[in-house]
């Protein structure tokens, strides 16, 4: 066959609707990215069928993070399964705790104090503000702009200090416990967070400057990816992902919960739902969150209790029910469906990450037709955290 | 065994059909030698200096622990003026960091990119999860003990470690190797049919060869 | 209120089984198995259940039946409603839904490898997903004994033992009784 | 795109001029926060070793084991946490949970080793440099995870109850009984200290459940006396609670109570099962309080046949002719000995052995014979004028009570003695005065300061409540005696000491403070003994003694190799001990038995 500049023709099809591709016939290559490190945060391998330089299949590999949690929490009390269920996130592992409190406490019919709401909420704020950070050094990265990633990660670790002086951890706080949160906000922790985030936001005016004013990276990031509004629905698109082609989909408006209700904010949407608009509107959720967090730190009670008193939770029997409760983390809809039969255990636990149908359906979609060189950048465009998705 | 490792005609993109068998076109049948010592102490110790003033860790995080490497590679904690920097390649690495649990799909590619490490390389087994399967000791996916399936030289506690702990443990390590104490590569040589009976009863799906390199 | 509305006006058509509120935005509700599909469809395009929020199984072992659970959200109303399918737990098989949700064949492809329920047409359903080599039985069924099967394929660090108390006092303050 | 997009990056060269952020020595200058989940820190003085930690770990990476230089010891396993840093999530559950606050955490977070099995250790023990760390993780002040207060039992106010003998504690509803079981860890720690080693744990999860009969069934494994003891034990376990260190003690015996209050009578006996076929073998137990009981009731359920000689008209001994009906109803203490008397026991009534049948006659009729006879015989002060009329014995008092004899309540009195007799005297009397004259006039003179009562503190916040007039730390000196012979009251001196350096009972007293309290009648109860004059002087020589009771072997044997003997006749008052003891004779008996037959 002759030199064909139209790529989108590749490759063809069998009768059967199939993909006609025969690697025997020299015209295909196989290429894999991955597992280790394709570009985003954990591990996750991408079988790509190229032409050229440009892909005409991609497969997405996940299951190098799988664990069993699901099956793990089976086993566990419901006390117990409070320490594991951060695991499933490295990056933001809050809203686990989180969606895993709200889920017990509603089947066991326990009422959470005032404070320990606006706590949580505080929290799932600042975590949503590391995850964004991690992912704008990871998407500068993509297209070869390492300083963004090393700006991005020292006020990241600011935060992290922030964390560790509230909740006694860097990574995996568990502190959102069901009942309630840990303990109260140290004293003149507001003081140290609002100079952390005026660190935070300098930082984000130079990564405005150099990253997204770059004549580099618009050339490579406006106008690729492009996911089409209609394909929100049919590939359960949330977050950013959503928001970035015009849909305001935000379950902190959509469906309220925590102390949302009260913070005053709209939700953050671009309109070309490409690369660039993705990472545009993340930098600008980015910003809403420093808002958000000053603003719960101004509204949120001083003092009060933290947690419920709870049974005994060596052995806490939650009865027969089920429920699902989702929260908006940094890539969308996070949400744990929790199943009880009346016993001292979990009937089943299943956690829906966004990535889930992110980075498999929905990208391995997207990644048809992309340039190689596109492909790392495109996944990291789309939040990827493959640990949500194999769990 | 997957499709594409099985002996098979292929045509070049000149027309010319020619036989390859993955297997033995690609990898080197030769098993790990042990490598002892081959200069006077004074050169040893001189090298084993330098080996231990340029550790080059493997990019490849394979569980949470990852997270907190990062941290090491940008200017706060800034691990380079350590002399440790992170390669994209196992071929350009000496260091092999499990930062963590390792499912048994992980643990093949990790056995795969240990082997194709260059000696003499290190492994440094980083929390719980690495010693004593952390806390996924009842999981039917992860491995319990790293050291049934590759020589660890060093652990680092914690869950995951900090990176000021694992500053401190690849400082440790220095220590052993200039010791001449970090001999995980010969262990694995020495050791190497054990080693590969403990992975192949979790590999189930064994298909590649025994020795990556 | 309105969830229940919406079942009252559902049940005659799709023969609904049992409804259950959970809160005022969400409910499940019981459906045969052989109505789902049309179910689904009627609720995606007529009710504006658009988005399919997660399919998973649970598995009543006692009662022999796998319980699939479709979520569904309607973000306009801020609704959301679970469909609960109940199977045979023996050579379990459902009608596959990707032809309404392309994410749907993800799922389906992590159901049929964790729990053994086929989804006849589903893209790749066959292919590895998580697992790689896996030879036991589906492990989130619940007869999997994940403990046992980490004992019997993976050692622990020796060196471990552990006493009870209350053995332990007998032993030392009234053993010889 | 624009030529702003191509100069705006280059605004990245203003960090040329910027400070570095770089942490000159981050192994050093980087102290965890002060609320850091570091390692594990265990105060080995305030650690109970009750395994709660390892419970609640799931991740499994705690073990419990014996540390040396820690011995088990009553409300302390001796066993201490390892933790498994292999395993280990720092998650702080085992913090949360801990018992008594002994296991803390530090801020340090550095620990690098090439040997992976020495991440196991002993915090507390294994001695780390971190263990004087001040900064780390606290658990918050306000314990969360195990509810700490016991749940109130329901009982009559004073009011209500100071003018009759109605039992005062209603005993707890189902709802509360389970709130009360769910406080308990199920650490074990208890049964060490419980004479009779009852299953408690085991028991109060079948409360939890729900499952009242597998509960009976636990209980009638090691004690008979269910009613009795779940309303008067001395709830010795209390003490050994794991609970008591930050919270109330598990109401351990009300829940015991609980359990038989929910099972009706027809049901316990089908519970318990028959005896097992006759053996042909006999055994003559002497008094039918706890411990003979107790032993008639396990040996008769092995076959043998068992009966028991009461010199009073009705079973139960100081159950029933000790303790007052308002705290043992004589109706719960019937349900016990009913349960007894169904495996077979033969109770004969107003037999006194010694009077009515001989010792010897006993030795040659049965196999094997019991001695039983608990401690009915007041002890006297002998102080100048104990021996008017009016100076009565408590024991006496109570007995009186019980049988129903009419008794003349004086207008005033003083009860000597700060013990749970003195107590029941007390408010027995109070009742009686406030039947006959309308108003309550008792004093309790006690040695010990309030500090140091015998009495469990429940019967004296309830009789200080029944307005009985407590003093304590007062040394009885005389009854006060008028000319014409009427006893006016009791004289004591201020206690100011009770025992001498070498703990020996040798009080002194300041002579200066002397009062006299106003009674028609003064009560002793100050202490019981045995009446063993039944033994006859034959068999009282032979017999060996110690410190005034008939010497036993650790199965309760005495030096007659016929006789055993059991309760408080050797081992001082206690219903529980009573119990324990029973079942060690009725082991030992059979077992000699046992050996009998191998023989022939």
């Amino acid at each position: 066959m002759a030199y064909q500049p139209d790529r989108s023709q590749y490759p063809q099809k069998k009768a059967d609707g199939t993909l006609d591709i025969d690697l025997a016939s020299g015209k295909y290559l196989k290429l894999w990215q991955g597992p280790q490190h394709p570009g985003i945060t954990g591990n996750m391998a991408i079988e790509l069928t190229v032409c050229g330089d440009e892909v005409v299949e991609g497969k997405t590999h996940v299951g190098y993070l799988h664990r069993g949690f699901e099956k793990l929490m089976e086993r566990r009390t419901f006390m117990q399964c409070f320490p594991i269920v951060c695991r499933i996130c490295v990056p933001e592992p809050d809203f686990n705790e989180y969606c895993y409190a709200a889920a017990v406490e509603e089947l066991a019919g326990l009422e959470v104090p005032e404070l320990a709401h606006w706590i949580r909420t505080l929290i799932l704020e600042m975590g949503r503000i590391n995850s964004y950070l991690m992912y704008l050094g990871g998407q500068a990265g993509a297209f070869g702009q390492g300083v963004i990633g090393q700006w991005t990660t020292y006020v990241r670790d600011l935060m992290l200090d922030r964390f560790e002086e509230l909740t006694g951890a860097r990574i995996y706080h568990m502190f959102i416990i069901p009942g309630g949160v840990r303990d109260n906000l140290p004293e003149g922790f507001a003081a140290r967070m609002e100079t952390t985030l005026q660190e935070i936001e300098s930082t984000l005016g130079d990564v405005e400057r150099v990253m997204f004013h770059n004549a580099v990276f618009k050339k490579r990031a406006v106008g690729v990816g492009i996911i089409a509004p209609e394909l929100l629905d049919s590939y359960g698109i949330t977050g950013p992902n959503a928001r970035a082609a015009g849909v305001a989909k935000d379950v902190r408006k959509d469906q309220p919960y925590l102390v949302y209700p009260e913070l005053d904010f709209e939700a953050v949407t671009g309109k070309d739902s490409d690369i660039y608009t993705r990472a545009d509107v993340r930098r600008r959720d980015l910003l809403l969150s420093i808002d958000l967090i000053r603003q719960i730190l101004v509204k949120m009670p001083k003092s009060g209790a933290v947690m419920t008193k709870l049974p005994n939770v060596l052995h806490w029997k939650i009865p027969r029910g089920e429920t699902y409760i989702r929260g908006e983390c940094s890539r969308g809809e996070y949400g744990y469906y929790l199943v009880t039969d009346g016993s001292g255990y979990p009937r089943r636990v299943n956690v829906r990450g966004p990535s889930y149908t992110h980075s498999i359906a929905l990208f391995e979609r997207l990644v048809v037709n992309a340039n190689i060189s596109d492909v790392a950048a495109l996944l990291v465009s789309l939040h990827t955290y493959p640990p949500e998705i194999e769990r | 065994m997957k499709e594409e490792l099985l002996k098979r005609m292929v045509k070049g993109p000149d027309g010319v059909e020619f036989e390859v068998e993955p297997l033995r076109d690609y990898y080197c049948e030769a098993g790990p030698t042990v490598q002892t010592p081959a200069y006077t102490a004074i050169i040893e110790k001189l090298f084993n200096w330098a080996r231990s003033e340029s550790i080059w860790i493997l990019g490849f995080g394979t569980g949470c622990g990852a997270i907190e490497m990062r941290p090491l590679m940008t200017p706060r904690f800034d691990a380079y003026r350590y002399g440790i920097q992170w390669r994209p390649t196992p071929r350009q690495a000496n260091l092999f960091v499990i930062s963590g649990y390792l499912s048994t799909k992980t643990l093949k590619r990790v056995i795969r990119s240990y082997e194709q490490m260059q000696s003499p390389k290190y492994v440094v087994g980083l929390g719980s999860c690495t010693i004593n399967g952390g806390m996924y000791w009842d999981s039917y996916n992860t491995i319990k003990r790293l050291d049934d399936y590759l020589p660890v030289d060093l652990y680092i506690a914690g869950c995951m470690p900090r990176p000021e702990a694992l500053l401190a443990g690849f400082e440790d390590l220095k220590k052993l190797i200039r010791a001449g104490k970090a001999e995980g590569a010969n262990q694995y040589a020495e050791n190497f049919e054990w080693y590969k009976a403990n992975q192949k009863s979790v590999i189930h799906d064994w298909d590649m060869p025994d020795y990556n390199w | 209120m309105v969830m229940q509305a919406l079942y009252d006006t559902l049940k005659p058509r799709f023969l609904l089984g049992e409804f259950t509120k959970q809160r005022d935005d969400l409910a499940f509700i019981t459906v045969e198995a052989v109505r789902l599909h049309a179910l689904l469809r009627h609720l995606r395009d007529q009710e504006g259940f658009t988005h399919l929020v997660l399919l998973t199984a649970v598995d009543w072992l006692e009662d022999g039946q796998f319980q699939l659970t479709y979520l569904l959200n309607n973000r306009a109303k801020r609704q959301d409603v679970g469909l609960r399918v109940l199977i045979a737990r023996d050579n379990a098989t459902m009608e596959s839904i990707h032809d309404l949700w392309a994410a749907a064949a993800t799922y389906q492809r992590e159901l049929r490898e964790m729990f053994g329920i086929d989804f006849p047409d589903s893209p790749r359903l066959h292919e590895d997903f998580i697992l790689e080599g896996w030879q036991d039985i589906p492990p989130y069924r619940r007869d999997f004994d994940t403990l046992k099967y980490a004992q019997e394929n993976y050692r622990d660090r020796p060196g471990r033992e552990t006493r009870d108390p209350a053995q332990h006092m007998k032993q030392q303050l009234y053993g010889e009784d | 795109m624009s030529i702003r997009d191509v100069l705006s990056p280059f605004t990245a060269w203003k960090n040329l001029f910027r400070d570095p952020v770089t942490i000159a020595d981050p192994l050093n200058e980087r102290p965890g926060a002060a609320r850091y989940r570091g390692f594990h820190k265990n105060d080995m003085d305030k650690c109970i070793g009750c395994g709660t930690c390892e419970t609640i770990c799931q991740n499994g990476a705690i073990d419990m084991l014996p540390v040396s230089g820690v011995p088990a010891k009553l409300g302390d396993s001796g066993l201490r946490p390892r933790i498994d840093y292999g395993r280990c999530c720092w998650c702080a559950l085992c913090v949360d949970v801990c018992m008594t606050g002994s296991l803390t955490m530090s801020n340090e977070y550095k620990w690098v080793e090439s040997n992976p099995d020495l991440f196991r250790f002993t915090p507390g023990v294994d001695k780390k440099h971190w263990d004087n760390a001040e900064l780390g993780y606290q658990r918050h002040a306000e314990k969360h995870l195990t509810p700490g207060e016991r749940v109130e039992m329901p009982e009559l106010e004073p009011a209500a109850r100071i003018g009759s003998f109605t039992e005062i504690v209603d005993g707890y509803s189902i709802e509360q009984a389970k709130l009360e079981a769910d406080r308990c860890v199920s650490c074990g720690l208890c049964i060490a200290t419980c004479p009779a080693h009852m299953a408690i744990p085991d028991y109060i999860k079948a409360v939890r459940d729900g499952d009242y009969e597998r509960g009976v069934q636990l209980l009638y494994e090691t004690n008979p006396f269910s009613q009795v003891c779940g309303r008067v034990c001395t709830h010795r376990c209390e003490d050994s609670c794991a609970a008591r260190h930050e919270g109330d003690p598990i109401a351990i015996r009300w829940l015991k109570r609980h359990i038989i209050d929910q099972v009706p009578q027809e049901k316990v006996l089908e519970l318990i099962g028959k005896p097992a076929a006759p053996t042909g073998k006999k055994v003559a137990i002497i008094g039918a309080g706890p411990a003979g009981l107790t032993a008639a009731f396990d040996l008769a359920r092995k076959g043998h046949a068992v009966t028991v000689f009461e010199a009073q008209a009705a079973a139960g001994g100081m159950t029933r002719y000790g303790i007052p009906e308002y705290r043992l109803p004589y109706d719960a203490l019937d349900k016990d000995i009913a349960v007894i008397t169904a495996m077979g026991v033969d109770i004969q009534y107003n037999q006194r052995v010694g009077t009515d049948i001989a010792m010897q006659q006993l030795q040659s009729d049965y196999d094997a014979v019991m001695l039983a006879i608990g401690l009915h015989q007041g002890r006297s002060t002998r102080i100048p004028g104990s021996d008017h009329p009016q100076v009565r014995k408590a024991v006496d008092l109570l007995r009186q009570i019980t049988t129903g004899e009419k008794i003349e309540a004086p207008k005033s009195m003083v009860v000597i003695g700060g013990g749970n007799v003195a107590m029941d005297i007390a408010r027995s009397m109070a009742r009686l005065q406030l039947q006959q004259h309308g108003e309550i006039r008792v004093t309790l003179t006690a040695l010990e300061d309030k500090a140091h009562f015998l009495a469990d503190p429940v019967e004296i916040k309830e009789s200080l409540e029944e307005q009985i007039n407590i003093l304590d730390s007062r040394g009885p000196q005389a009854c006060v005696i008028d000319d014409s012979g009427k006893l006016l009251g009791l004289k004591t001196w201020k206690v100011l000491s009770i025992f001498d350096a070498e703990r020996r009972f040798a009080p002194q007293y300041d002579e200066s403070d002397e009062q006299i309290h106003e009674g028609e009648m003064v009560v002793e109860a100050i202490g019981q003994m045995a009446d063993v004059s039944l033994l006859g002087n034959e068999l009282t020589e032979k017999l060996e003694w110690n410190r005034g009771r008939i010497q036993i072997d650790s199965n309760g044997r005495t030096s007659e190799n016929w006789l055993w003997s059991a309760g408080d006749c050797v081992k001082g008052p206690d219903v529980i001990n009573a119990v324990a003891d029973g079942h060690r004779v009725a082991i030992s008996i059979d077992s000699v038995f046992t050996q009998q037959e191998a023989k022939s």
